[in-house]
């Protein structure tokens, strides 16, 4: 198995959810992280002094997959994530070498 | 006038300011999502400085004044600046400035998270010279909707027209305005489909019991001594006038809080604490025109009933599509209509149902409909106006990162670790200061 | 009665108000965990709501008029809907009223996180009427616990009981019945084991903070004019007792907040804001019955002493294992009976410290006594009565979820990323809109 | 007094108490981190509490009296405990001990996330000895600011010193109090170098509209009765003079609000929320001594230059290197000094604007000068002394981990996971309960 | 090594820490995060808006140990998390390459 | 490729970013956690009751890197984010299947 790590946009989050589900992705585990890359962050002021903030909002969305899946789960989040401007984010692919499900204890691909 | 009358006009006066802030800009800026709340407020904030400002430059002469203009407004240079103006008259002037602001500041829960700042604050001062000054010289001024000769009661031949602290300039104005302005700019990115869910009610709750609080100062500061009777009348009139009112007041908010919970537990199966504060507001709206006309008993009936109608009205921007955010619409312009109608029927001194027939239903409805007829143009003409000058809404890409970073340069919220142990270590990397400070 | 004593209680009829919405219910809302804060808020918001109904109802009725029943109270159909009452007595109810919802309100504490919110809205009109109406009656409308013929302290031969503005209608009653309440509820899951800690504290800070405000309505506005003085009487006893109930109020406040920090630095070795704000209604709680009879330095003396030991007494919880979750017992029902009771002591007219032996002190005692008594048993009866009919408590897993979501369908809070950059992206995927709404 | 006068009273000394608590806390607590949010409210429950009781003790008797001591104090044991004082004046002690408070609680600002706490409470009865009841005494109690025989002004020829409420007194003192502890305890962490935003400006922005709401009990409340009129004209003083002051209040804020936001727009391109929040507060600094002087127009223009001024003092902390972190100076001492030397200039009596000469500009910029003076070296005294005894600031381990956790044992939040759903599960074990509890 | 991962209910996170630690695990990194799976989520009303909240709160444990620990490790996890509703969570095992402690610099088994 | 997570002190952060910066690493995520550990965590007070709070806040660092850096990314983190004190943190490497940059569909290498 693998573990698909995704870093996207916020605002993709609904489309990609989407898109897995339509896919049959039936669970993942999200978290709401900051990212810090090419896309440049902003710039607040308060009273007179200026801040960078260099970190950019992002989702993180982590999904345990047979390994079959692997490729075409990523190809999936890349295109629904894409919008073509800095910062559309990462996907990265992980072996994994055991999942259970705590509810019953099932093992591995049953555990999906 | 006596020290103790005015000693409750001050104090009635402060707390109309604090309507506006903080309450105001707390209960809308809780029900905003948190990209937003900065803004949310800051359209409070500023409605009290840009107002303030212009209220005592021509503001209070087109309100009141002794050279009226076809009924309709008084001449903005009879005082302007306030010249001549003096003496415990000035705590007038600063009583209405008040509820010019409030008024403003209201109709910002139509526009949330899309509107430009710079559209906001040009549209304050257009708007309020077009629509507010005109609309409360007609109702309080001795206009087209007072009882004044050739007034819409007179030409109507109809009850004198009631509206004790603001149905109709406040509340049913700013409604209408709300519309108007939600209609033109358009919906929310996402409105109807994704979720746009208030980001911390406990703030909405702060501000739906300080507009309360408020409210007392803004109805049952209204009353107008009877200068025709003596020190004793006067006195008289003013201990069980205020008396009434207050409890009215009172009672009508209550009532307004379990007619909005019963709908909800009928629909949804459950009560909300978002409907308990707009229940709160809806029961205050309505009572704003009637609260010296009913009896308390009225007042209750009248409250629950403006709760179950705006608990439904609030729906209805879904139903027909008008994206009025924080439900200007719903409560504002529904629970003006419903307290200025309602008088006509609930009036214990001319309503229909104390078998005082249908005159002052008439004249109540005719005000309404001329206040919502004016507001509407108004507020067309001015949209128009500050759309072609700096147009009013933000790109999309603002809409979506969030108006308070884009119109303010700020977040409102740096908790910083998860732990509860805030840290605001994160997210951040270097300062620079602005040099060359300092006058 | 003057404008000014009128206007002076329009503002304290509106503070008291404020008390319960919002400052009480951010008191509250703020020391409960963030799941639960918005179930907090409601139960004060819908105390305002139902309470504010019933109390025009019935509740004015049977606390105050002229067809007492056996000293314990009034006939509740008298006044029914205040029909009859009227002119400026309407807002001596509206000032009455406000004590009835805050003390509902204040009830609210010891039952957090747990309750049915149905049984919530059950409880207050059945508690309201068998206990609160009642003990108001017999404290401050002529009955048992006043100075009436046949009155307890007729009876017990001893001086005419003091109570100035609620220390046993108001906290001694709400602590008992909060109290009874949390025993019969049983514990939160995981109290004394896991961590309860308060979610916001700076909400609480506001809500003390405005409490404080607030207070001054509730003890200063509880003044009674004495009617057979002449009007230059009237004004000197409206000028110089508000005055000392106004700095008799403060100090003893600002005194407990000292008593209480000083505890928790002895013991703890820190002084924390929550005990200081708990210190804040500590004071004010005691010096609420006392603070006509005290002079400023008895109030500062009584204060430390119920800082310190309601600092001392909100432990009591863990050793006698009852889950009062927000310390109604050890804030309310403690301080109220040190105010109480130290009146015996301090009064400056009648206190065993000023030479004028046990006779008050006795009153007071028996006073607290009876009316401890009376809340008990009452609160029992209609908790069994609630119990059988709804059920009390939520299930275990409404619980650990939170009652927000369950009983209301919401949450607090959505600050989006924890960048500080809030979007409330997260969390949600589709909005359906209830077709059908609108009027 | 007549009773509307009092009751005007009663209620302006409990909005000046609550400037405090909460207004100031917030104001304060929203613009620290979330690290430092509690510690920051805690300087202002701290000074409630020790202010209100030294007060009572000798603070009112330094103040105020008939045993002056070369016109710098009265001597603190003429009225020790108040004893001797009671009647009506009682409540004009309770208005004084507000303003004594909210001075000394103005100051922790300055001290944001560094001072240990127990200096807090050494520095505040210390101060207010040295450099607050002296300052009073001198400005209002009949001292060397005041227009006594001897007094500065009379020793400069010129004409009487103007100090409606407390521009000097508040404050300058404040103001100046605020930069030489800044100065002594050393910047920050991380001044100048990392970010250090504001957690909740929210909370800031409520703040602020309590703080203005307040405001009116401050400035309005100030008011003396001229008691050589007779009764219809201390009635007529009455009303004339609190109109005018209640707007000129109003008006200024208003008008800084915009003043700030202007500076703002042309620096940075963005109007701010904290520029806002921080304009209401900087323009009712400045109209508070003079209030009572100018017309509104003359408070408009008050009201522009404060805001923008202070809007660029602001930034004078990083462009000097002293750490005033939440900005005492920027907006207390330059707002308190533009106010009160600006009296020279636009009061309508007396002012040069209005053709009367500089005698009056002269005694103002005079009398600031002096009290800055007694300030700097009062509060440099009085830090010292601290410094010796207990230290002034917290160990640099603390300061990164948060002041809130060192000092007072606490955490400000716990919102629980960051769903929106709160629940407060992670970050804790265990929970034991402090045994032997009960008094 | 292996990097064991356990997305669980949050209210088992206090039983899960405890058994942990008497099994001897030294050391965790915990998060809070939100999952998306089998178990529903809920509903919530904003004035006439019902709001359907599919993503549910989970506690994310990330524990790094010696190979012959990770099965133990999972063992317990799901022993302990388990409540045998729909929502329990999973737990999975990626390999590790090398770990350090950044204090001391030691490596690898030494680091744990 | 691999993927080196770091979990250091919060207070570490704005160092361990420069010199990662410094370095080259383009791009990373970033979350806030809460670690359990040896470093205790502290007791806090509530009216009368003491709470033990055992989690300690804690920034963890998310780099996916070419296998030639990993070593020495691991060193920088170690060198910069160490303070000698109990609670320093931990670094560990995983071994990466592929990744890819949303934007532009670059795979592995090219994607970081
Ligand atoms: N080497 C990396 N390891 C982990 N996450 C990364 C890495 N590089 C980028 N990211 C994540 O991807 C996001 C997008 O990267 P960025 O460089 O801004 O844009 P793009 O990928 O479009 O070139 C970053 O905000 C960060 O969260
Ligand atoms: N394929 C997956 N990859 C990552 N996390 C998953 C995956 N499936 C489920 N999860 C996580 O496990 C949790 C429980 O899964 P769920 O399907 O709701 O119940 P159960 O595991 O009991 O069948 C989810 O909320 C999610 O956090
Ligand atoms: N086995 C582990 N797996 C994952 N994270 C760990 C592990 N051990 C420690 N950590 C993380 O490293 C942090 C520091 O560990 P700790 O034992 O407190 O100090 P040190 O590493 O200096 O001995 C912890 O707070 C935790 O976040």
């Amino acid at each position: 198995m693998k573990l698909v790590t995704a870093v996207i946009k916020p605002h993709k989050w609904e489309d990609v959810r989407e898109a897995l589900e339509t896919f049959g992705v039936a669970g993942m585990t999200v978290s709401e992280v900051s990212g810090y890359g090419r896309q440049k962050g902003h710039t607040e002021v308060y009273r007179g002094a200026e801040y960078d903030i260099a970190l950019v909002p992002k989702i993180r969305i982590e999904i345990v997959v047979e390994d079959a899946d692997a490729s075409d789960i990523v190809d999936i989040v890349v295109k629904t994530a894409q919008t073509g401007r800095i910062g559309d984010g990462k996907v990265w692919v992980i072996p994994v070498d055991s999942v259970v499900r705590v509810r019953t204890g099932d093992k591995d691909e049953a555990a999906l | 006038m006596e020290t103790g009358m005015h000693a409750w006009t001050l104090i009635a006066a402060s707390l109309v300011l604090m309507m506006t802030t903080p309450a105001l800009a707390l209960f809308y800026g809780g029900m905003s999502r948190s990209k937003s709340v900065l803004n949310m407020m800051m359209m409070s904030f500023s409605a009290v400085g840009i107002v303030g400002i212009i209220y005592v430059l021509w503001g209070w002469s087109m309100s009141y004044g002794e050279q009226d203009v076809a009924l309709l407004f008084n001449n903005p240079f009879e005082t302007f600046g306030l010249q001549g103006v003096g003496g415990a008259s000035l705590i007038a002037v600063g009583f209405q400035m008040t509820f010019a602001i409030i008024t403003a500041a209201l109709i910002s829960g139509a526009v949330a998270d899309r509107l430009k700042f710079s559209a906001w604050v040009l549209f304050l001062p257009l708007w309020l010279t077009l629509s507010y000054f005109p609309l409360a010289h007609m109702v309080w001024g001795g206009g087209f909707l007072s009882d004044a000769t050739n007034g819409l009661a007179d030409l109507l031949g109809s009850a004198a027209p009631i509206d004790y602290a603001g149905g109709t300039v406040v509340h049913i104005n700013a409604g209408v305005a709300g519309l108007v302005l939600a209609i033109i700019l358009g919906k929310r990115l996402g409105f109807g489909k994704e979720p746009i869910k208030p980001h911390n009610l406990p703030l909405t709750m702060i501000g739906a019991g300080l507009l309360w609080f408020g409210w007392y100062g803004f109805n049952v500061g209204s009353i107008v001594i009877d200068t025709e009777l003596d020190a004793a009348g006067q006195t008289a009139q003013f201990l069980s006038e205020t008396s009434l009112v207050w409890l009215n007041t009172t009672v009508c908010a209550a009532a307004a809080v379990v007619g909005w919970m019963v709908v909800e537990k009928i629909r949804h199966g459950k009560a909300t604490s978002l409907g308990a504060a707009s229940g709160v507001v809806a029961g205050l709206v309505a009572i704003t025109p009637a609260c010296g006309s009913l009896s308390p008993v009225g007042s209750l009936a009248l409250g629950v009933v403006t709760g179950a109608l705006c608990a439904l009205a609030v729906g209805l921007k879904y139903k027909f599509g008008y994206d009025d955010a924080l439900d200007v619409v719903g409560v504002h312009l529904v629970g003006g209509l419903v307290g200025t109608v309602a008088i006509g029927l609930l009036a214990t001194d001319g309503g229909l149902f104390y078998g005082d027939g249908v005159s002052l239903f008439v004249t109540q409805v005719a005000v309404a409909l001329f206040a919502m007829l004016w507001s509407a143009v108004a507020t067309l003409i001015v949209a128009l106006i500050v759309k072609a000058v700096i147009g009013l809404r933000v790109d999309e890409e603002t809409e979506i990162e969030g108006v308070d970073f884009a119109e303010h340069g700020e977040t409102g919220y740096d908790f910083g670790a998860s732990t509860g142990r805030g840290r605001g270590t994160l997210g951040t990397t270097s300062t620079k200061v602005k040099e060359g400070a300092g006058a």
